[in-house]
């Protein structure tokens, strides 16, 4: 599953795989990074600039 | 280290005479007393009897008196794959690479403590040669004395099979890096625990790659691929030699000898008329 | 690592937490919550990351204290005690038979270490149990033929360290959990690695046989 | 008194009545979940599989409730992909289905495999050139796409709403829900493949072997294709026993008849590419192995010919015309027969390459070996459905799953509140 | 969203709070509402923390790791120690066979046996019952200490005390001088510990030493029937090309099992041929090169009609037929009236022209070898039976020439010093013998009122198990008041014992181990012990020279050795130093040197033939399964593991049917089977290799004793088979018994 694992081999097999895998899992992962800290972000100026709803 | 032993790797494989086999069991027990394998209080469902070696009956299906047996000893049948690559039918599909193809010995490994149980590899292999513990495995109080230090004793939940008595080989190894030769195993050096218990010399086991092994005299594999499938290779020019499903392009390294015609015709599924075309094949013609 | 011992470190160090409180003039409403989080953060993560290797590896003596330097230079090399036999096998740790042929009933040397061995197994004929530090688990095949000098010929310091000069066993670290000595799983709790000899898990040996022989090799070569 | 939780102006059965079937479908839940501890601790002993039924009823259920739950990677991609509006009416609640399904299927094969506690070596130690290390890893990945699909329909929740960090949480992970829709389709098309193809590459097995594009046999394609074709049904189907269960129409007409439209068409192509494959094999394949279509369905006393026909005709062919055809499509009985039988039709067919490999004789003197499953196993086979029933239950009674029930079942049309 | 606003006024009033009154330690003194606002983000940015913390640090992965090594090493998995490897060379004792084996030990403890590779008898291959020997020497099951029996439990008890007992008991019987009713029961007379208890009878005043009926004893009483006391036979089967079995299992445990089988191995590269005459399909007539179906209880016809077919054209061997004894002619007529070769045909059911051919084939080929005793040539058999076949050996003369049969002297290689007796030896000694088998003896014992016999030794033996009839067997024994069982396990006999000696197993012993059973060579083999005895428990030989010391006067001068050790060394002085050194001593192996007188008198007076008792329609024979062990000892749990599911089914019994007789019966049904004696529950294997008309039984099975792998399974067919006794011979000659099998 990494690099240092011990059945890891640099061949055309593994990067297929675990290119498509880790690409999937990043997508996934950027998307909630992003979606948390922009929600975050969104409830900290809301409660700052106390302006009417934002929304 | 064998893998760079000038490449000449070995193919270790088996040819059992099905004529001189007695189904007297001695392989099966030899088998299980060399390694520590379990045994329960009822072993009468043989679906879920660890024997790695067992010994099956076959019948010409005729009715009294023309009735006919035989019996067929079946071990793992270490499988080469399509075009003997290494792809076993279990190895390629073995999720957590609990099971590898040795391209040093030709022998498929099965490691215990890798293993989780999934049970993959047992549907995949036609043979039926793996084997789960459904049971945690259990000695009588007093009877773990007689278990061996070479081969681990399993836990419950994992799948276990015959390894050619690989701790043998092992032990082979070892005796030839003491005595200075070590990539060069000696014949009588490495023999499996059924072929030594055997008490009609029915079994023989040796490297297929090596002519001056009696197995590779008995069997004389063909080398190249068969031209009517080319999956197949390592296909014997004996035509009293046959392997077991070779159709399915598992390539096993077991191979069978038999004079009976019938005993040689249940190896492998034949369609009408296909079994009279290939009946005494000499060398590489094959079934298509 | 239980909360418990967590929440005992916890209580002593809250003083400290209030004075950075006060300090930090803040007025958002997280700060109270976020200052404390960074403070369970590093107490929890050095409590375990320190504490956890302590519980989890329990610690053994040897029957007594065995002095490598003196036997060596008594018993000039180490094959006296461990050889290859005739079917290349290795015959590991001595048996009593072997320390029967220097030693016999009254002590040889001064220390008290030796009359325990004399008085508690010599004289009752009793394997001694020691504690083995190299000792790789029963799923393992390892040949010391194929390692020492007539295989690889590797020197016996890059997986047990410079034993042949330690004057004092060490203490004996067992995996609670696993039953591995520490000496399998490594030293380090993180896995770093300063000597060859810190660490024999099944990764070490695969780098140096991929450096060495260009494969791996397969799993049966070190599996049984 | 659990008001506050109900959704605006949903009107909802009372809490004792809700708890009585709660603790009802708790009940068979608990008996599942004793199951599973004996199955655990005591060891697999306790079901009847054996060596030559490695893989059973639960790798069955595995299978059967992952290719229904197909409908939740489908119905999300025609949604936010095809950007097919109406279905955001019943996206929610195939997303709900596809989240029990996928995590119903982890559950069995954690009770599953030999060594749960080993469980994790599927991913550290892979070989990926085997389908069920690719399935493993899309597999999961994909149920967390359906948690963080499934996330903002709890945030939804009233009072969940009110947190305002939630209520931003959930808004904007409506904005990107395409992103995730799409990793979704692009890992559900490859775990939903190499379950076939876990079928399709034991060349030791004649009954399950098919040749196939590359390293995919065309089982992986037939597989994808059929959880898409049959995983709307499903949903159809959960959808309108949930409407007889609490009466009330939830989902409008014509968001039904689109999807069932849908699935119509996907089910029509996939028995036909279904037909081709196994005349192929049937005559092609096994053949070439030495193998006549009478070995697999002829002598032994429960799989015979019934079976093929059943899955391609009755359940295949049958539902796939009903629901192509606009007029008997719309008829809701006969469309409710459609959607019933095609959920059979997909089950069938995992039970066929499941069991039925098993059961074939390959070598020439061995026999059929036929195999009942223990209570343990019909036990931890119903944990999943009870659990399954227990959170839709929730969902539909705490959160706001169906954008359409207050407007199908509110008395006077009322203006929108907020 | 009023909701909202409201709830943001109520942050900004902790807020300032917080400010206001840092100085005082705030969690304290607040009022409810507020402390609960601030406790609880700190609470929370607290439990986040140690939850991070934690997380981030080692401990989960390594936990998870671990728990994974942990399901690798689970404490009650168990972990074979490691050590030296060396080989010790013994023999097996199991069965008459005698193999060599190669034990390997890892620092002395065993772990495998193996066949032993330059053993004259097996040359490398084990049966599979030696091979499983480890299973007997660590059974949990086995006797530990002397026991005594005391109501219907065993007590322990020490040597001393048990010896003690014996003595006294035997005392008693000789005071009222009447030694003659002391007996012993062991399983051959071959061997040096056989030759102590025959001595310990002797010196007693007893003649009373029976052995169980094996092969052994079938081959001398056949050779004494023809050719003189004193003589055994034996088969060259190595060398034979012709071999025409009645019913003898070659591969299947007959004779010596190894060397039959080596025998039969290398059949095809010398051209030999096998013709197995049985109404059953065993495994030797699948591998045979003809199968002759025959109806059960008929095989003494067949050879007689072979016989008259012989000699009608005649193919006999004409130098040895003149010094024929016994009226040749007489016995040539009787051929000819009664077993024309269409009566011959009728009566066994096998076609004339088959008969016809087969006689002529048998005849004219270079070295024929008629083989006797049916399935393992142990149990029941009738003295016509092996007569009649050992006549075609001797019609067609090939008696000891290479390829043939051996008659040649029993090997007397043991040199036991002279016994001395006193006044009460000899007169019990001097009384005839109660009867020449077990089997009459238990008949007598029944007849008799006051007990025949006071005391009884048992020793490698279960008449209580083995012989037909076991119930009425049991019963008898009950009436012998003093029973001596020297078995090392709680058997069905020496459960009804007084007192059990238990003995070492096989690896924990040194004991010369004869070859016997048909072996053509004779070898006498060194058992040594592999292992120090692991239990209480002692040699046979040790147990009987302490009873024999133990009753003093003259029995305890004839055994004046200190223990077994030195009487083994003593009473095998001449080949003692080749034994010793090498393991084994070949006594004789080429072909006996004298041509054998032939004394045809017992068929001349053609004895009647024996058939099976009651008048149900099937007939229930036996089947000797090579994976089984039916003398009495239990099969170890290997070997009843490897038995197929044909045989056994759970705890049932499965017993072998032809198609056509199985009507009404389902396959893997179940049934019960009915015998004059009983009924037991059984399963049923339709099986095309059964003849019409009988029903296969396996020998072996439905032990009592306690042991979890192989009793309580299936029924002991020597429950539900009856005792014949043969009139000419005095025999138990019942080859079955009528049965009918009704579905259950």
């Amino acid at each position: 599953m990494f690099p240092f694992s011990f059945e890891w081999v640099w061949d055309i097999g593994h990067m297929i795989f675990f290119g498509g895998l880790w690409y999937a899992v990043g997508i996934l992962s950027a998307g909630m990074i992003y979606v948390i800290l922009k929600a975050a972000w969104d409830t900290m100026s809301e409660s700052i600039n106390n302006s009417g709803e934002s929304h | 280290m064998t893998q760079d032993n000038h490449n000449n790797a070995y193919k270790f494989g088996m040819v059992i005479d099905l004529d001189k086999c007695t189904g007297c069991g001695s392989c099966m027990v030899s088998c299980m007393s060399e390694n520590n394998v379990p045994f329960k209080e009822d072993e009468s469902n043989k679906r879920d009897s660890i024997t790695w070696m067992r010994v099956y009956k076959l019948t010409n299906g005729k009715s009294f008196p023309d009735t006919e047996i035989a019996y067929l000893p079946r071990p793992c049948q270490h499988c080469g794959g399509e075009g003997d690559h290494g792809h076993s039918p279990c190895v390629s599909v073995c999720p957590a690479t609990a099971t590898d193809y040795g391209y040093d010995t030709g022998i498929v490994s099965q490691i215990y403590t890798r293993c989780f149980g999934c049970r993959y590899c047992m549907g995949a292999c036609p043979y039926h040669a793996r084997y789960f513990n459904w049971w945690d495995p259990k000695w009588p109080e007093g009877m773990e004395k007689y278990l061996s230090p070479d081969v681990s004793p399993r836990m419950r939940g994992i799948v276990e099979k015959c390894s050619f008595c690989y701790h043998r080989y092992q032990a082979a190894r070892d005796k030839a890096y003491y005595h200075g030769d070590k990539d060069h195993i000696k014949e009588e050096d490495y023999q499996t625990a059924c072929t030594t218990a055997c008490p009609s010399n029915a079994i023989t086991f040796g490297d297929l790659n090596n002519p001056a092994h009696k197995v590779h005299q008995i069997v004389k594999p063909d080398p190249h691929p068969d031209p009517r499938n080319h999956h197949v290779v390592g296909k014997s020019r004996n035509p009293k030699v046959f392997r077991l499903l070779e159709r399915l392009g598992t390539n096993p390294k077991v191979y069978y000898l038999s004079e009976r015609e019938w005993v040689r015709k249940q190896g492998d599924h034949y369609l009408e008329g296909e079994w009279d075309k290939i009946k005494n094949h000499h060398g590489t013609t094959s079934h298509g | 690592m239980s909360e418990l011992e967590n929440k005992a470190k916890n209580d002593s160090t809250i003083s400290a937490g209030e004075k950075i409180a006060q300090k930090i003039k803040d007025d958002k409403g997280l700060g109270q919550g976020v200052i404390l989080f960074i403070i369970a953060f590093v107490v929890c993560f050095a409590g375990s990351t320190l504490l956890f290797p302590k519980l989890l590896y329990s610690k053994k003596e040897q029957p007594f204290n065995f002095d490598h330097y003196l036997h060596v230079y008594e018993a000039g090399d180490c094959e006296a005690c461990h050889y290859l036999r005739e079917d290349g096998s290795f015959s590991g740790i001595p048996k009593l038979e072997t320390c029967m042929e220097c030693h016999v009933e009254e002590p040889l040397g001064v220390t008290d270490d030796e009359v325990v061995f004399v008085k508690e197994y010599l004289a009752k004929d009793k394997e001694i149990p020691w504690h083995v530090y190299a000792k790789q688990p029963d799923c393992v095949f390892f040949s010391h033929a194929g390692h020492i000098d007539t295989g690889a010929r590797m020197d016996f310091n890059e997986c047990h360290g410079p034993i042949e000069e330690t004057k004092t066993s060490r203490t004996y670290e067992e995996n609670r959990i696993t039953g591995y000595s520490r000496d399998i799983w490594g030293k380090n709790i993180f896995g770093i690695k300063k000597n060859s000899w810190d660490r024999m898990k099944m990764d070490d040996c695969a780098k140096c046989h991929k450096e060495e022989t260009g494969h791996q090799g397969y799993c049966f070569q070190c599996h049984k | 008194m659990d008001s506050a939780l109900i959704p605006e102006g949903a009107k909802r059965c009372s809490l004792p009545k809700f708890s009585i079937g709660m603790a009802i479908v708790g009940a068979v839940l608990l008996w599942g979940v004793w199951a599973m501890f004996l199955c655990w601790f005591k060891g697999l002993n306790q079901t009847n599989m054996n060596d030559y039924y490695g893989f059973a009823l639960w790798i069955w259920a595995d299978l059967a409730v992952i290719a229904v739950g197909g409908g939740a990677f489908f119905t999300g991609m025609l949604r936010y992909i095809f950007n097919i509006k109406e279905l955001k009416n019943i996206i929610n609640f195939a997303v709900i289905i596809g989240f029990i399904c996928y995590s119903s299927a982890l559950l069995i094969l954690a009770i599953d495999i030999g060594q749960p506690l080993r469980g994790w070596f599927i991913f550290w130690h892979a070989n990926i050139h085997s389908m069920l290390t690719e399935v493993a890893f899309c597999l999961s990945c994909y149920f967390a796409v359906l948690t963080i699909e499934f996330i903002p329909n709890i945030l939804e929740n009233r009072q969940a709403n009110k947190v305002p960090f939630f209520h931003h949480l959930a808004h904007n992970m409506h904005g990107i829900m395409v992103i995730f829709a799409a990793t979704g389709a692009f890992l559900s098309f490859f775990h939903q493949g190499s379950l076939g193809g876990v079928a399709g590459v034991m060349y030791g097995r004649p009954f399950a072997v098919r040749e196939g594009l590359l390293i995919w046999p065309w089982t992986f394609f037939l597989f994808t294709w059929s959880a898409a074709a049959y995983g709307p049904s499903f949903t159809l189907l959960v959808t309108k026993m949930t409407e007889v269960i609490t009466g009330k129409k939830l989902v409008k007409d014509n968001v039904v008849h689109l999807l069932a439209k849908i699935s119509g068409w996907m089910i029509v192509t996939y028995i036909i590419a279904k037909i081709i494959d196994t005349i192929y094999w049937a005559y092609v394949t096994a053949p070439s192995l030495g193998f006549k279509l009478s070995h697999f369905y002829t002598d032994n006393s429960f799989y015979g010919y019934w079976i093929l026909i059943t899955e391609i005709v009755i359940c295949g062919i049958v539902p796939g015309a009903i629901l192509v055809i606009k007029s008997t499509r719309e008829n809701p009985t006969l469309r409710l027969v459609a959607i019933i039988l095609g959920t059979i039709g997909v089950c069938l067919n995992r039970w066929v390459m499941v069991l039925q490999i098993m059961a074939v004789p390959v070598m020439p003197f061995d026999t059929w070996a036929l195999y009942i499953p223990s209570w343990q196993e019909v036990a931890t086979t119903v944990l999943p459905v009870a659990y399954g029933i227990m959170l839709i239950a929730l969902a539909y009674r705490y959160l706001p799953v169906f954008p359409q029930e207050k407007e199908l079942n509110s008395v006077k049309p009322i203006t929108e509140s907020e | 969203m009023q909701s909202a606003t409201r709830k943001k006024q109520a942050t900004k009033v902790i807020v300032s709070s917080v400010t206001s009154k840092n100085q005082k330690h705030e969690t304290l003194n607040f009022n409810g509402e507020l402390y609960m606002k601030v406790d609880r983000r700190s609470f929370l940015g607290l439990g986040l923390g140690a939850v991070a913390g934690v997380a981030v640090s080692p401990v989960g992965l390594k936990l998870t790791d671990d728990s994974s090594i942990w399901t690798q090493n689970w404490p009650w998995t168990p972990v074979p120690v490691d050590g030296r490897v060396n080989y010790e060379k013994s023999v097996c004792s199991l069965c008459p066979g005698s193999c060599g084996i190669s034990v390997r030990k890892i620092d002395n403890r065993p772990v495998k046996i193996e066949g032993l590779s330059d053993y004259p008898v097996n040359d490398g291959g084990a049966c599979l019952h030696g091979i499983a020997g480890l299973q007997y020497l660590y059974d949990p099951a086995r006797v530990k200490t002397p026991l005594k029996k005391n109501g219907d439990k065993f007590e322990k008890i020490s040597w001393n005390d048990a010896i003690a007992l014996i003595a006294e008991k035997l005392k008693g019987i000789r005071t009222e001088g009447t030694p003659e009713k002391l007996a012993c029961i062991t399983d051959k007379d071959q061997g040096s510990v056989s030759g102590l208890f025959r001595r310990l009878l002797e010196t007693f005043g007893s003649s009373e030493f029976y052995t169980m009926p094996s092969l052994e004893s079938y081959l001398e009483l056949t050779a004494s029937t023809f050719h003189g006391k004193g003589n055994t036979i034996a088969f060259d089967l190595e060398n034979a090309n012709f071999v025409l079995s009645f019913g003898a299992g070659i591969i299947e445990g007959w004779g010596s099992p190894v060397a039959c089988f080596k025998a039969n191995a290398s059949r095809k590269e010398r051209h030999a041929k096998l013709y197995q005459i049985e109404p059953r399909l065993s495994n030797t007539a699948a591998n045979a090169d003809k199968w002759i179906p025959v109806n059960p209880g008929t095989e003494a016809d067949l050879a007689l009609g072979l016989c008259a077919v012989i000699l009608k054209n005649n193919l006999f061997d004409g130098s040895a037929t003149i010094n024929f004894m016994g009226g040749f002619n007489k016995f040539n007529a009787m051929l000819k009236r009664d077993y024309s070769l269409s009566k011959t045909a009728k009566i066994t059911g096998i076609k004339a022209s088959e008969i016809e051919k087969t006689a002529k084939m048998f005849a004219k080929a270079k070295k024929p070898v008629a083989v006797f005793g049916k399935g393992r040539g142990d149990g029941a058999q009738s003295l016509k039976e092996l007569a009649a076949v050992h006549m075609l050996n001797c019609l067609v003369g090939n008696i000891n020439k290479k390829g043939g049969v051996f008659v040649k002297p029993v090997s007397q290689y043991l040199n036991f010093p002279s016994q001395s007796m006193d006044r009460v030896a000899d007169a019990g000694f001097g009384k005839n013998k109660t009867g020449s088998t077990v089997n009459q003896l238990f008949e007598k014992i029944d007849k008799s009122a006051q007990p025949l016999i006071e005391a009884l030794f048992v020793y490698n033996a279960n008449p209580g198990y083995n012989l037909h009839d076991s119930k009425r067997v049991k019963k008898t024994l009950d009436k012998i008041p003093f029973k001596v069982s020297f078995s090392s396990l709680l058997d069905e006999t020496a459960m009804l014992c007084d007192i059990i000696l238990p003995n070492h197993t096989f690896m924990e012993r040194i004991e010369d181990v004869p070859s016997g059973a048909g072996f053509a060579k004779t070898v006498v083999g060194l058992s040594k012990p592999i292992i120090k005895p692991l239990l209480n428990t002692k040699h046979p030989g040790d147990s009987v020279i302490l009873i024999a010391k133990a009753l003093g006067g003259n029995v305890a001068k004839s055994f004046e050795w200190a223990n077994y050790d030195q009487c083994l060394e003593s009473v095998t002085s001449n080949i003692w130093s080749p034994l010793s050194k090498r393991g084994f001593v070949v006594i004789s192996k080429g072909v006996p040197a004298y041509r054998p007188l032939v004394n045809v008198s017992f068929l001349a007076q053609n004895p009647a033939t024996i058939n099976a008792k009651g008048d149900y329609a099937l007939t229930l024979i036996p089947i000797d399964n090579m994976r089984l062990i039916n003398t009495g000892t239990a099969s170890s749990p290997f070997a009843v593991k490897t038995v197929s599911d044909t045989v056994i089914k759970g705890k049932d019994i499965v017993v072998e049917i032809n198609p056509l007789t199985a009507i009404g019966l389902k396959d893997k049904g179940f049934a019960t089977l009915t015998t004059p004696l009983g009924k037991a529950r059984v399963k049923i294997n339709i099986n095309e290799g059964m003849m019409p008309g009988v029903i296969g039984m396996v020998r072996g099975l439905g032990h009592t004793f306690d042991n979890k792998y192989v009793s309580n399974i299936g029924v002991n067919i020597n429950d539900l088979i009856g005792q014949v006794i043969e009139p000419g011979s005095g025999l138990d000659a019942a080859f079955g018994i009528k049965a009918k099998l009704v579905a259950a």
